[in-house]
């Protein structure tokens, strides 16, 4: 349950982060600390207490007591596609600094109506 | 024979096509083709006189069989289309020589047979799905007809268009109705399904579709694309548009009140006043109102074009009015003034095109004295204004006559004197018209105008001979009028070549003994006249003004506010516009939709950012209350 | 014999072209120009190949990796996504081939390598039967296009790519959210499954999932208020970029709330919800591009008025609303790239974006501008153009339900339509009969461009003036999704 | 129909125009001022068929009342020539006849048959009605004897006339 | 046959003879008024016929002579539609909405031919003409509709027919017969109507550049316009007459009245005139009208 609140805690934070910081590099922030709750969010559907690993290493593991393993397939894929994602956001704030000048995203409007 | 129908209508348009490629060979291989294609559609459209075809089906869409039909009464339409196409193609070889373009006059005259083409789908049409797409392609094509460079143009033909779309939507959505209801658009399915539909239903399919149709007869409160657009096209396409193109909405509405609904059904539905039904007798006060503002406005105006389209809007009133009488003898003349003012408004505007052609102008105040230097055109005009003022022996008195004994016989008086108003007012404009373009005096600029050339004055001379014809001969007409008429349903009524006996009208009519009085006396009074000795011609700077030398330096002539003292009685009326109110409703539409509505995109990524978390908030909360919230 | 009608080719070969590209610009950067447009010829080529197979059988499956769904990732093709398919591929093709005269900014291989993600992303999108491989097309295609948006790296560019980044990475975090917890209370993503499974779920548990998932997908197809990075990007990206963006990007994210909606989602009383979401959209793209001087931001606008429009046809939740739809998403599809294509050749001429300055372009440049006029006049639905048809179709569909609430969408959907013409009309007066300014020389665009506008143009009058198939063919799919033959041919064919 | 000769119809036409003259109603000078007397109920000259007219081309009599100054004569010869034969001139007070008080003044037109041609004159400053309504009858009995010929000399003498007004006029 | 050709002949002969006669009376009568002796009574003729035998005649061209032409043709045509002491030629050509057009083309000849005289007086005066042919146009209309509905039909003669013995309309629709009475006098252009003509204004208007024939023949026409309006005022309203000379009687009394109110009227400007007439006629006119739609 735990991991449940905190995920949800996580993409709060991260939500508000984007709504109201101004700085863009906090937005990213933002943007990351959400897709980090999504991904921790994924992860603790698949969690079952005192599970084991979902490899059939041994004989006599009981399926049902392994973690479900396509969340974390889904996790390391949804964590991919987050990095490339801030890659190229960083990128785009670079560039913005390079033309407007500041990080504040109030100034950043010159596309509008 | 079936496949005719497809042909006459498919003739204009691959004659369009035609012609545009032709134009990339040699011009006149493009005129040449022109001329051909109308000429043969024109033919065509002659084989199909006196025939019925109920329905030849050319395609289904949507499970509604698409259908093209004809009758005397769409012959009657064919004929106005396919004759005036044919004048003003003949007119525009000469008139529009002037554009060093090419492709613009290739496309110009594509886009009047494709104009033309329309139409005639518009009135073979036999279904309403085939009725309104081809009301649309009219639409668009002759925007483009109106516009052809120059801001005020531009302007004309964006009014002309927004408006002919709102009016075409009006339709439509009358149309979805209807086929929501009767999953066909056939003429006597629709008919059918309105008459077993409740009254609501009906009013309100009469109501849409009537908006529609107002728009493109230009009938009063939604008449203000017209003077623009008719005056500011160029001078061919004035006649068609005028003549020709809102002649459609009188068909559609002809179509409407006795195709769709017979006047039985609508009486049945509706209260009747002066045993009209009640819609009805509104469009007749609609009608009848626009003869008179229009009449009003007609008077004031300073610019040749635009004076002639406000009479438009009155005479288009007059077929309106006869329209909506539902009585045999008012509906006759309606469909007969359509016809006579397509007639006689073309020679018109095709008179004063040919004025402009030589001049350049058509500010009336800017002209005189062309009488001596364009005979010809001259004639023209005065005959097509003596037809429009109602002059007895021209063909427009005996349509108006008809109207007004349809009126008189049910006693709808106050809609008779305003017709009768509209017509007297009607001197007044068409006066000002032949005085200050062709009488006073004649400016200096002018003085080496000649007569337009041969091939612009071939179309007036046909349609001078016209309007005498069917003026003195009204029963040539009346043939193809009452044969139709009796398939919709109409109770014939008795004319003959000459006119109309007494006994279906309270009076009777026999054009052909005015005439020929009026000619007799003519030629007596003349001969007297020249018993006495000769006159000497003098000029026109030999002239009464109290002694003084009149030089050619002074403008000595009175052209400006010809009626400005009239203008000082009708004041009051102007101060309410149509148009402003218009205008007043789309700027405060236009500034409730720029900062109100568009400004929710307001470049803050923060603002967007919060409109995602507050969608995703309400539809979680939606869902959280059980989806109460809808 | 491999046998090449196999829908997975559809994604896979692009996504092959893509490392193709990045590669071959080591060896030569000629190559990456005509590289797309073997990769989308091929698509096209082997998407027709997969039409007899769809006409036949409803549906098709592919199936990677040798299992069976639902524990496999599977490509479902039906009639719907098999058209949505075909006109992607379509565009990519003609789009690269306009590529290839129209980009001439360094880093070129770059541009390629993106440009063909992007379209595979989204037929990746339009053929996946599978929820997370949906987030993940999805997340394929919103870089891309990110990247994409953001290439000119000039200062808009760089303000609308950033600001479409944020908020699609929002929406690609709500999607995954909303599949995660369908996967959670389904325990499987693959969509025929959950559609299965779902029944017996309660309501908060589907309808929450819905709600994230719906927010998620609407940012990327434009639905009012979710759409605002779209008026930016578009201007903002390459013409071409615009074209596939506008064309078939936010069509796709439309078509997979459809796809969800219809297959798991069923319930009457959402298409009424979605219709308020539909005509909001359509009201405020249309308003908002009446007052636009940019002529790029005017067409990204009006896309989202269109895309309004079909969303509109859709939440009708009837065969005919659905036909409807689909008929105008093949007209939106065709003329707004075309559109987008046009007037990218147009600005290269002209120099400037301002509508103002387009001013008897139409006179120099009349091959484009006939064109432009075609789409326009189908956009805005006049007769004897496509547009026509579907619009006619639409609020036929509409007024089918003769309820007050539907004749008031409907005047909104023509008021809103005279709107439309209103500015188009605006444009198309300007450029043919405007006076044009003597201080640039124009001329007609180049000639591979205009053959990308001219296969486009031309195939749009063709199906305008012979709509039978087309309108066939739409009822097919229509009544397919309706009668949830998706789900019923993916369980007979083996699609679990 | 009998033919009549052209003396007969001439008579004939001098019997109708001497019953109804039309005078045109251009007030030179001071002489007008007798002109309303004469029209009214007093004197009434409608009952010779007199009566004032407005346009020259309606008219058949000139009537120069009083001094005619430079000015004005441009616009009499004007008037004059517009007017419709047969048409007569009368000199209206002494002014016409040879300048009268303005027998000085470098503006005014001494002597008025040099300009136009004169059919009768009437003496006085002002003559009274009594003397125009005895002049008008007079002009009548020129008229029916045909002897009122002003404008056949004005037609004759063309060029002397008008060498006189370029004179003046310049 | 020989009948008809006679009447053909003599109809406009003897419309032409009372109309003249009226001239010559109204301007004796006038005189009387006025405390005058007053011109012969064959003055109008002395003019006419002076006027035609002028030696000389100026023209501004074809239209400019063809005006009086025309305006004297339109008035011969209404004279044949206007039943005359009990034969009318015209019946059921038209009637009287016919007539009412026709009517106008006289004035609209005259005014085809002033145009062309390229002068400003008579420009203003036709604007004049038809503006206040406009004014009285409106009250004529109504007045004719009532008439017209009264007796259900609009054929002039059977409207005479319908007032024999002395069942008049003027008895029955004693409003209506007063506004005609009113509209006679724009028609006529007399006082206070006659600011189309205003000497001292425009000179005398159309008619500023007509002299010798052309003016006999706009004389000659305004003889036939005088006639025309008084006998249709006869026979709508006085039960027309069955020989020549009660109607001329009774045209007569008609004109009579005219001008001893004629003679003592000011002169309105000419949107004063529209006014007058678009208010108290038109009120009263259609006051009748609604008694005749009651009735």
């Amino acid at each position: 349950m735990i991991y449940y609140l905190g995920s949800f805690l996580l993409i709060a934070i991260g939500l508000y982060a984007i709504i109201i910081k101004k700085n863009l590099i906090k937005i990213l922030i933002g943007l990351n600390l959400a897709a980090s709750g999504v991904n921790l969010l994924i992860v603790s559907i698949g969690y079952i207490k005192n599970g084991t690993a979902p490899i059939f290493s041994k004989i006599g593991i009981n399926p049902s007591a392994m973690v479900d393993p396509i969340p974390q397939a889904l996790t390391l894929t949804a964590i991919v596609i987050d990095a490339s994602e801030l890659a190229l956001a960083v990128a785009f704030v670079v560039l913005l600094y390079r033309h407007y000048g500041t990080l504040d995203i109030k100034k950043i409007r010159s596309l509008k109506w | 024979m079936n496949m005719s129908l497809e042909l006459l209508l498919a003739t204009p348009f691959i004659g369009g096509l035609l012609t545009y490629i032709g134009g990339k060979v040699h011009r006149w291989v493009r005129n040449i083709f022109a001329v051909l294609f109308s000429l043969l559609t024109l033919g065509e459209m002659s084989l199909f006189y006196n025939t019925t075809f109920k329905g030849d089906v050319w395609g289904s869409l949507f499970g509604s069989k698409l259908i093209l039909q004809t009758n005397p009464i769409t012959w009657l339409f064919l004929l106005i289309v396919t004759s005036i196409s044919l004048l003003v193609i003949v007119f525009s070889v000469d008139d529009m020589k002037h554009e060093e373009d090419h492709i613009v006059l290739d496309s110009y005259y594509m886009q009047l047979l494709f104009v033309e083409g329309a139409m005639i789908g518009i009135v073979l049409a036999g279904d309403l799905i085939t009725f309104f797409m081809f009301w649309e392609i009219m639409s668009w094509t002759s925007y483009f007809l109106i516009v052809h460079g120059g801001k005020k143009s531009m302007d004309a033909g964006y009014k002309y268009i927004i408006m002919s779309i709102i009016g075409a939507y009006a339709m439509f959505v009358a149309i979805a109705m209807i086929y929501s209801k009767a999953h066909s658009l056939v003429y006597p399915d629709v008919a059918l399904v309105l008459s077993q539909s409740s009254p609501t239903f009906t009013i309100w399919i009469i109501i849409l579709l009537g908006v529609g149709f107002f728009v493109k007869a230009a009938v009063m409160p939604l008449h203000t694309w017209l003077p623009d657009a008719h005056s500011e096209a160029p001078s061919p396409v004035s006649p068609l548009l005028s003549g020709v193109l809102i002649k459609m909405g009188a068909y559609g509405l002809f179509i409407i009140f006795y195709g769709l609904m017979s006047a039985n059904l609508a009486k049945n539905i509706m209260p009747s006043i002066f045993s009209t039904p009640v819609l009805l007798y509104i469009v007749q006060w609609l009608a009848a109102l626009s003869i008179v503002l229009a009449t009003f406005l007609a008077i004031m105006q300073e610019d040749a074009k635009r004076l002639l389209a406000y009479s438009s809007i009155s005479q288009i009133g007059y077929v309106v009015l006869g329209l909506a009488t539902g009585t045999s003898l008012g509906v006759a003349g309606g469909l007969f003034h359509a016809l006579n003012h397509a007639i006689f408004k073309s020679l018109l505007f095709l008179a004063v095109g040919a004025v402009i052609y030589r001049t350049g102008t058509r500010n009336l105040s800017d002209l005189g004295g062309l009488v001596k230097k364009m005979p010809f055109t001259f004639v023209a005009l005065v005959v097509g204004i003596i037809a429009l003022a109602g002059v007895p022996p021209l063909n427009g008195f005996v349509s108006k006559w008809m109207i007004y004994e349809a009126l008189l016989q049910k006693k709808e008086v106050f809609l008779l004197i305003m017709a009768f108003v509209g017509s007297t007012g009607a001197f007044l404009y068409v006066y000002r018209l032949v005085h200050s373009i062709f009488l006073g005096q004649l400016s200096q600029k002018h003085e080496n105008v000649k007569d337009v050339p041969i091939l612009m004055q071939i179309p007036m001379w046909v349609l001078v001979i016209a309007t005498v014809i069917y003026g003195i001969f009204p029963g040539l007409a009346m043939d193809v009028i009452v044969k139709g008429m009796k398939m919709f349903g109409f109770a014939p009524i008795a004319y003959n070549l000459y006119g109309f006996p007494q006994g279906s009208t309270m009076g009777a009519l026999k054009v052909i003994n005015i005439a020929s009085v009026l000619m007799i006396s003519f030629v007596v009074a003349w001969i007297f006249f020249l018993l006495f000795s000769k006159s000497r011609k003098v000029s026109q700077y030999d002239n009464y003004a109290a002694g003084q030398v009149v030089t050619p330096e002074l403008k000595y002539n009175y052209s400006f506010g010809f009626y400005m003292s009239f203008g000082r009685v009708i004041k009051p009326i102007f101060k309410i516009s149509i148009e402003r109110i218009y205008n007043y409703w789309v700027d405060a539409a236009k500034i409730f939709g720029d900062y109100y509505m568009r400004r929710v995109y307001t470049g803050n990524l923060e603002t967007y950012n919060s409109y995602i978390v507050i969608v995703v908030t309400i539809a979680a909360a939606a869902v959280l209350l059980g989806g109460k919230i809808w | 014999m491999v046998n090449l009608a196999n829908p997975i080719l559809l994604i896979a070969i692009p996504l092959l072209f893509v490392f193709l590209i990045a590669f071959s610009s080591a060896f030569s950067k000629s190559i990456a120009k005509y590289l797309p447009i073997f990769a989308f010829g091929l698509n096209v080529v082997i998407a027709i190949m997969i039409i007899p197979d769809v006409l036949k059988n409803g549906l098709v499956i592919a199936t990677t990796a040798g299992f069976k769904p639902p524990i496999a990732i599977d490509m479902v093709v039906d009639r719907l996504s098999l058209f949505l398919a075909i006109i992607a591929s379509l565009l990519g093709f003609v789009v690269s081939i306009y590529n290839v005269f129209y980009i001439d900014e360094e880093p070129e291989e770059k541009f390629y390598a993106l440009f063909t993600l992007l379209v595979a992303g989204v037929i990746w999108m339009i053929i996946t039967g599978d929820l997370f491989n949906l987030f993940v097309a999805f997340e394929v295609t919103s870089i891309a296009a990110f990247g994409l948006v953001g290439f000119h790296r000039d200062k808009g560019a760089v303000e609308a790519g950033f600001k479409y980044l944020v908020m699609g990475s929002i929406g690609g975090s709500f999607l995954l959210v909303g599949v995660i917890m369908l996967y959670a209370a389904t325990g499987t993503l693959n969509i025929v499954d959950i559609a299965q499974k779902s029944a017996e779920l309660t309501f908060q548990q589907k309808f929450l999932a819905y709600a994230l998932i719906f927010t998620g997908l609407g940012i990327e197809g434009a639905l009012f208020p979710l759409n605002a990075w779209l008026p930016d990007a578009h201007p903002a990206a390459p013409s071409s970029v615009s074209s596939i963006l506008s064309g078939i990007m936010t069509t796709a994210a439309i078509y997979a709330i459809f796809r969800i909606t219809n297959t798991i989602f069923d319930y009457n009383q959402i298409y009424f919800f979605l219709m308020f979401f539909a005509l909001l959209t359509l009201i405020f793209g249309e308003v908002a591009a009446f007052f636009q001087k940019d002529i790029k931001r005017m067409l990204a606008y009006s896309t989202i008025g269109q895309t309004g429009l079909f969303f509109f046809a859709f939440t009708l939740h009837s065969t005919n609303g659905l036909q409807g739809a689909f008929m105008q998403i093949i007209n939106h599809s065709l003329s707004k790239s075309m559109l987008f294509l046009i007037v990218g050749g147009m600005i290269m001429q002209v120099g400037s974006r301002n509508i103002d300055d387009f001013a008897g372009v139409g006179r120099k440049m009349k091959v484009s501008a006939f064109f432009l006029a075609v789409g326009m006049f189908s956009l805005m639905g006049l007769p004897p153009f496509f547009g026509f048809w579907s619009k006619l179709k639409i609020i036929f569909a509409a007024l089918q339900q003769t309820n007050i609430l539907m004749v008031a969408s409907v005047v909104i959907i023509l008021l809103m339509s005279v709107v439309e013409g209103a500015y188009f009309f605006k444009l198309l007066q300007a450029m043919f009969f405007g006076k044009p300014k003597q201080d640039r020389e124009i001329k007609e665009a180049s000639l591979g461009m205009l053959t990308a506008v001219v296969v486009l143009g031309l195939i749009l009058l063709f199906v305008s003036f012979y709509p039978t198939p087309i309108i066939d063919f739409t009822h097919q799919a229509a009544s397919d999704l309706m009668n949830k033959n998706y789900i019923n041919l993916a369980l007979k064919l083996g699609g679990l | 129909m009998e033919r009549m000769t052209e003396e007969q119809v001439k008579t004939i036409a001098n019997m109708l125009r001497k019953r109804s003259l039309w005078m045109i109603h251009y007030c030179t000078g001071c002489g007008a001022m007798e002109l309303p007397p004469t029209m009214t109920s007093r004197y009434d000259m409608e009952r010779f068929g007199l009566a004032p007219y407005v346009t020259s081309r309606q008219a058949d009599i000139l009537l120069i009342t009083g001094y005619l100054n430079v000015k004005t004569l441009r616009r009499v010869i004007t008037v004059y020539e517009q007017m419709l034969d047969p048409k007569y001139v009368i000199g209206f007070g002494s002014c016409a006849l040879n300048g009268g008080v303005y027998w000085d003044s470098y503006a005014v037109i001494k002597q008025l048959d040099r300009y136009i041609p004169a059919d009768l004159y009437i003496a006085g400053c002002m003559p009274r009605p009594e003397a125009i309504i005895s002049a008008f009858r007079h002009l009548m009995e020129l008229i029916d004897s045909g002897k009122a010929d002003g404008y056949k000399r004005y037609k004759r003498n063309l060029a002397y006339y008008k060498e006189n007004q370029r004179k003046v006029l310049g | 046959m020989v009948k008809m050709i006679l009447i053909a002949i003599g109809a406009p002969l003897v419309a032409f003879a009372i109309g003249l006669s009226f001239m010559m009376i109204k301007r004796k009568i006038v005189a009387r008024i006025q405390r005058r002796y007053g011109p012969t009574i064959i003055q109008p003729i002395y003019d006419v016929l002076k006027l035609l035998v002028k030696e000389d005649n100026i023209s501004h061209g074809v239209i400019f002579s063809l005006g009086p032409i025309i305006a004297i043709a339109g008035s011969i045509l209404a004279v044949f539609f206007i039943p005359m002491a009990g034969f009318s030629m015209l019946t059921g050509s038209g009637d009287l909405i016919a007539l009412l057009y026709i009517m106008a083309i006289g004035s609209l000849g005259m005014a085809l031919g002033a145009g062309d005289s390229a002068n400003p007086n008579a420009s203003i005066g036709i604007s004049r003409a038809l503006t206040l042919m406009f004014g009285y146009d409106l009250p004529l209309v109504i007045i004719v509709i009532s008439v017209a509905l009264q007796y259900h039909t609009t054929n002039l003669s059977d409207i005479v027919a319908a007032q024999a013995n002395g069942n008049w309309t003027l008895w029955t629709l004693p409003l209506s017969a007063i506004v005609g009475f009113v509209v006679t006098y724009g028609a006529l252009g007399e006082h206070p109507f006659d600011i189309v003509t205003a000497p001292h204004e425009v000179a005398t208007g159309p008619m500023v550049e007509y002299g010798g024939k052309h003016l006999g023949f706009l004389m000659i026409s305004h003889a036939f316009h005088i006639y025309i309006e008084i006998a249709l005022f006869v026979d709508l309203f006085l039960g027309g007459a069955s020989n020549i000379l009660i109607f001329y009687l009774k045209m007569f009394a008609v004109f009579f009245i005219m001008i001893m109110f004629d003679e003592v009227l000011p002169r309105f400007k000419i949107d004063d005139a529209v006014r007058f007439y678009w208010k108290w006629p038109t009120v009263v006119a259609l006051i009748s009208l609604i008694i005749v739609l009651v009735k």
